[in-house]
């Protein structure tokens, strides 16, 4: 048994370093995406083998299925410019630096031996230098960590991995939704794209059956990976992914989306991050301090609060998506009244 | 050979492989695709390491950690993208447009 | 049991590994895409596996949301791929 | 644990900003630059109250969540703290009453499409960066500083590409890959540390670290990660493109605040975690890279034909000078705390000075059109308040004597002299002579006549708070030289060289 | 060995040799149409008996329900992917192998 899951253990890794070598070094950059989306899933896959089953779940959601949807969409975008599309090395020229300062190699649909010589001699001496320090840690059996089984009692849930994210350190989730914040305003600045008729694939019958059926699985399986992670793997972060990939399915296919006005979809993209904002401030009102809840309360709170992110990530995840899309048939019209307080070119007119 | 130092061991590879990849790929969307790479290479170290005793559940901190990473990661890939295709979208915008 | 479910779990991801060499090889877009989606096939079946070979399950969690996950890169593909595109590497034709 | 309220006053200037960003978001359109105007007060009062706080009682400590340090994370305030958010406080105050003129009505139309309000969508992206550099000179654990450092580079990157050119946008996705390596470089370190120390709070990292290869490895990660981020000789690449294409309140921001975010974290490390014994024979590595980058950067000012990009150079070249910190500050003794203590007070100095003269240039650009150094005495003319604060943001950032980049530089260079460093002291006064020769090539617009009046060239009207704003942040770093001698009793309290009665005070 | 354990053991065999079966045409078939039949067929099946035979391990109704939604889903998402790529391939205009033009 050991020895089987050594063998795995062995060749999922070298499977990893090189999937992860040719996603560099393959001529083509549709074949390195694709590569780049087997390469999330064989990290999930290595997650699992590690025992963390959170970070499963997330890689799996964002690393293989939303990551990957973004590569590819923004590679098709750049194939975009109808018949007269670019060879790969003119996108290579077009996408190195103009005036190139950093140290990189001529743009070539193959990096050449000398490239790949420096490559394998940074690469490695990295790899050596840095495997004489994990090593030693590796093979240590003293394995300092924080301990955190006392307060466990009073964390209000039972997934240690949830109870460190939304009670022990809050604060760090509390700016990693205001960093995804971020990305959504400055994807939905730069979304001002051209709007291109794409000329797919157009959604049959089958593709749009299958998203009406799959959708309310997408939502169950996210509510119920939701509602497990006060006490197993799962929470808002992997449901929101779940829901984002969702949403990234039906964004795709030509059915009819439920469309929200414009200062909705901004009230629940924010409504995430000043839900747990309130909370945080709440705990400090109560004779306490910024972000704590009272213990017979930190459940619930907890809830509450995973409960909101899960939409409010979920939307920004498929924002950042629209962001990355080309403006076409669904894009222009979400996309570009985006930004907060656009003024519609027609009302400008009217008033000047 | 533990699966934490196997684990260990292929975080340090992916971190040097994707850091190089970054300063000696020309094209930019392999850039960003290293920049993730060499994350996840982070990444694996930090829950490797969170597991080094075999009959203690592993460590809770380092997972949630990544899990913040993770999401950062994602958030950073896609203003990266959203850049690319803003530049890339530019030039054929003159001639044709 | 554990041994046999472990063994056949190891078989399966050798069996991907192999399967990768037609995303290598393509030659066009479609081979590749259609490649990756054996992967995510593959890769639920390695979790179901996993899950019952460590008692863990949790991991079905995983396999679950592989499942539901693995169709989004397809139909991105498929949706957003300029048809006549005559670029390479990415093209629906094989090129030489 | 009795709950005092008062050190609650830690978590306001991360807090206030943020929120404000949200509603400013949500709202939009006017209401967004209301909202920043209004949340300036409060964000200048609470830094405020933190110094004075700190100033009375000592250094500050914040368990967020009410969960004590290795299992939570701690907002931490002692006197460097403080001076970086009195600093942050400063600029951002400034900035913000001057970008209420420059974005006013300043909407850029975009290949056809619906046009956009610029102003609307820089007061969130400003807030959460406010937000994000107070959270970062407040924390107190090193994988919330790694959180924070994304946080800043994110909304850095938005505010770049504001304008929508081609260039902002290249330049913002150089610097976003440069800051993600850094980044990167810097979680390796942290994985390094929680590994071989299991915790990540800086204070416990101090007491429990010992001198062993991965801390070494870990130091060196997070050295050359940081370096990157502050965009050190020659890891400045990124940085002039960046700083240079930006809206100029923005390059204000990005040249007087940002990059000491990351610069901070590297001075706090250095001297309050990484044990002397790994820190000593690496001192000179930076301090050499650091004079390299003055003499290059003074170099690339000098031939500069655009005035924000000889800003910008200047930035490289007198970011330099912070990094001479790492090979003159000895740990232990006198002189060490007067080398940190001088070049916290230079940096101080060098947001101000250098964040008046990017929101010059900005005004210029405003005006003219065009930054070209060659034609700015057509421009002089009609912007004698913002050719004044040039002039005064020019003596502070060459270092005349009653600045405080004067006691800065004087005091490096006895450190240089006493310690023997001969090469750093001519550094120090090379790149003196330097900045005096490039600025002058400013200043000199300001008292040439023009030649040939240009009637061509349509000069739009600059609102006054413009023109004042600047000139009062020009101001600042005249007068910081004065304030200097409080400026360094602040920055004694709780520094490594500081009596160790502190420690008893947050057990 | 109780017959369950017999059973299950059998039908995991089976399913392992399906996905090797799977795997062999992926690589050998000649073109995209024939890889599909590889793909599906052997997939869907192969999933379904170590379904089948992890179910009569499982240790609770839910994780056998959770089995079975699994494969449902699989099936549902590879039927449609092949779809989509079959019908992607004909609108490019690729030609399906036939035995003429093959070697």
């Amino acid at each position: 048994m050991d020895s089987s899951l050594a063998w795995f253990d062995a060749i999922l890794t070298l499977t990893l370093v090189v999937v992860a070598l040719r996603v560099l070094f393959a001529q083509d950059l549709f074949q390195a995406i694709v590569l780049f989306i087997v390469f999330g899933l064989l990290l999930s896959l290595a997650w699992c083998r590690l025992g963390a089953v959170d970070v499963a779940l997330a890689e799996a959601a964002i690393g293989a299925g939303l990551t990957g949807a973004l590569f590819l969409n923004t590679l098709a975008t750049t194939r975009r410019h109808g018949d007269q599309a670019p060879p790969a090395e003119t996108i290579d020229r077009k996408g190195a630096w103009v005036d190139d300062k950093l140290p990189t190699l001529r743009p070539r649909p193959s990096t050449p031996w000398t490239g790949r010589l420096a490559f394998g001699l940074v690469a490695g001496s990295v790899t050596a230098w840095m495997a004489a320090v994990v090593v030693p840690l590796a093979v240590s059996s003293d394995a300092p960590r924080i301990a955190i089984d006392e307060a466990m009692l009073r964390s209000g849930v039972t997934n240690p991995v949830t109870a460190v994210l939304l009670n022990f350190r809050a604060y760090d989730t509390l700016l990693e939704v205001a960093v995804l914040m971020l990305a959504v305003l400055t994807v939905s600045s730069l979304t001002a794209g051209s709007a291109r008729v794409s000329k797919a694939l157009p959604s049959g019958p089958v593709l749009t059956s299958f998203v009406r059926l799959i959708l309310p699985v997408v939502v169950m399986v996210a509510v119920y990976v939701l509602w497990s992670g006060t006490k197993a793997p799962g929470g808002a972060f992997q449901a929101a992914a779940l829901l984002g990939a969702g949403g990234v399915l039906l964004l795709v296919t030509d059915t009819q989306s439920p469309s929200c006005a414009r200062y909705l979809r901004r009230v629940l993209l924010v409504a995430g991050l000043a839900v747990f904002l309130l909370v945080g401030l709440g705990g400090m009102l109560g004779a306490g301090r910024f972000l704590e809840y009272p213990p017979a309360w930190a459940g619930v709170l907890i809830t509450l609060v995973e409960t909101v992110l899960t939409v409010s990530i979920a939307l920004v995840l498929v924002m950042l998506f629209v962001g990355t899309s080309p403006t076409g048939a669904e894009g222009s019209a979400r996309a570009s009244d985006e930004t907060p307080g656009a003024t519609p070119l027609v009302s400008r007119e009217r008033t000047s | 050979m533990t699966p934490t130092l196997n684990y260990a061991l292929t975080g340090v590879v992916l971190f040097s492989v994707g850091l190089s990849g970054l300063f000696f790929c020309a094209h930019l969307l392999r850039k960003i695709l290293s920049v993730n790479m060499a994350g996840s290479g982070v990444f694996l170290v930090f829950v490797a390491l969170a597991r080094r005793q075999p009959d203690v559940p592993p460590d809770p901190v380092p997972q949630a950690l990544v899990l913040t990473g993770i999401v950062v990661a994602v958030s950073a890939t896609a203003v990266a993208l959203a850049l690319f295709r803003r530049l890339t979208h530019e030039p054929a915008e003159e001639p044709h447009g | 049991m554990n041994v046999l479910i472990l063994g056949v779990a190891f078989f399966l991801l050798v069996n991907v590994v192999a399967g990768l060499v037609r995303v290598w090889r393509g030659p066009t877009a479609l081979d590749r895409m259609l490649a990756s989606q054996l992967f995510g096939t593959t890769g639920t079946a390695i979790l179901l596996l996993l899950a019952e070979g460590l008692s863990n399950p949790a991991l079905r969690d995983v396999a679950l949301v592989f499942a539901l996950l693995a169709p989004i890169a397809t139909v991105v593909f498929v949706r957003r791929w300029p048809l006549s595109s005559s670029a390479n590497g990415g093209s629906f034709h094989e090129h030489e | 644990m009795p709950v005092t309220h008062a050190d609650a006053c830690l978590v306001w200037p991360i807090v206030a900003p943020l929120a404000t960003a949200l509603a400013a978001f949500v709202l939009g359109g006017r209401w967004s630059t209301r909202l920043g105007v209004a949340v300036v007060p409060i964000v200048v009062a609470a830094t405020a109250v933190v110094t004075w706080r700190v100033w009375h009682h000592g250094p500050q400590t914040y368990s967020l969540g009410n969960w004590p340090a290795p299992l939570g994370i701690e907002l931490h305030a002692d006197g460097l703290s403080c001076a970086m958010l009195l600093m942050s406080a400063c600029i951002g105050a400034v900035v913000s009453v001057y970008s209420v003129g420059y974005f006013e009505g300043s909407t850029t139309a975009s290949r056809g499409q619906p046009q956009k309000d610029t102003g609307a969508q820089f007061w969130p992206l400003w807030l959460m960066l406010w937000s994000a550099l107070h959270a970062l000179f407040l924390s107190a654990d090193i994988f919330n500083l790694y959180v924070t450092l994304e946080l800043l580079t994110l909304a850095a990157i938005g505010l770049v590409v504001l304008t929508g050119t081609r260039a902002a946008v290249e330049a913002a996705l150089r610097y976003l890959l440069a800051a993600l390596a850094g980044s990167l470089l810097y979680l390796a370190g942290v994985a390094l540390m929680y590994g071989a120390h299991g915790t990540l709070d800086i204070a416990s990292l101090g007491r429990s670290v010992t001198a062993d290869a991965s801390l070494q490895a870990a130091l060196l990660l997070m050295m050359v990660g940081l370096m990157l981020k502050t965009a050190l000789f020659p890891l400045h690449f990124w940085l002039p493109p960046a700083h240079g294409s930006a809206p100029a309140p923005v390059s204000a921001l990005l040249s007087g605040l940002v990059v000491k975010g990351s610069f901070y974290i590297l001075l706090r490390l250095w001297f309050d975690v990484f044990p002397q014994e790994f820190t000593r024979p690496l001192t000179l590595l930076p301090a050499v890279l650091g004079a390299a980058a003055i003499l290059w950067g003074s170099m690339q000012a000098l031939v500069a034909d655009r005035l924000k990009m000889l800003v910008a150079y200047s930035t490289v070249a007198q970011l330099g000078y912070l990094f001479l910190v790492f090979g003159l500050a000895r740990p232990g003794s006198d002189t060490g705390f007067a080398a940190w203590s001088a070049v916290v007070l230079f940096a101080l100095s060098h947001a101000c000075a250098k964040g008046a003269l990017f929101l010059a240039a900005g005004t210029i650009l405003h005006v003219a059109g065009h930054d070209r150094i060659r034609d700015l005495p057509a421009v002089s003319r009609r912007l004698p308040t913002t050719f004044f604060a040039i002039g005064v943001a020019s003596v502070g950032l060459m270092g005349l004597p009653p600045t405080a980049a004067f006691v800065a530089k004087w005091t490096l260079l006895r450190v240089a002299l006493g310690g023997g460093h001969i090469g750093l002291a001519v550094v120090i006064v090379l790149g003196g002579l330097l900045a005096a020769a490039y600025l002058f090539r400013v200043l000199a617009a300001a008292f040439t006549q023009p030649g040939v009046v240009d009637t061509n060239v349509s000069y739009r009207k600059v609102p006054r708070w413009m023109e004042y704003s600047t000139l009062g942040l020009a101001l600042v770093s005249l007068l910081l030289g004065l304030a200097s001698y409080p400026v360094i009793e602040l920055l004694r309290i709780g520094s490594p060289w500081s009596p160790p009665i502190v420690q008893e005070a947050a057990p | 060995m109780s017959t369950n354990d017999l059973v299950s053991c059998v039908s995991l065999v089976l399913g392992a040799f399906f996905f090797l079966a799977g795997t062999m045409g992926m690589l050998r078939f000649p073109d995209v149409y024939t890889r599909l039949h590889a793909l599906t067929k052997a997939d869907n099946l192969g999933l379904g008996l170590l379904v089948f035979g992890l179910a009569l391990q499982a240790e609770s109704w839910l994780a056998v329900a959770k089995l079975f939604l699994v494969w449902g889903l699989v099936m549902l998402a590879s039927t449609t992917c092949c779809h989509l790529v079959a019908q992607a391939a004909w609108q490019a205009g690729i030609s399906p192998w036939s035995r003429r033009d093959g070697q």
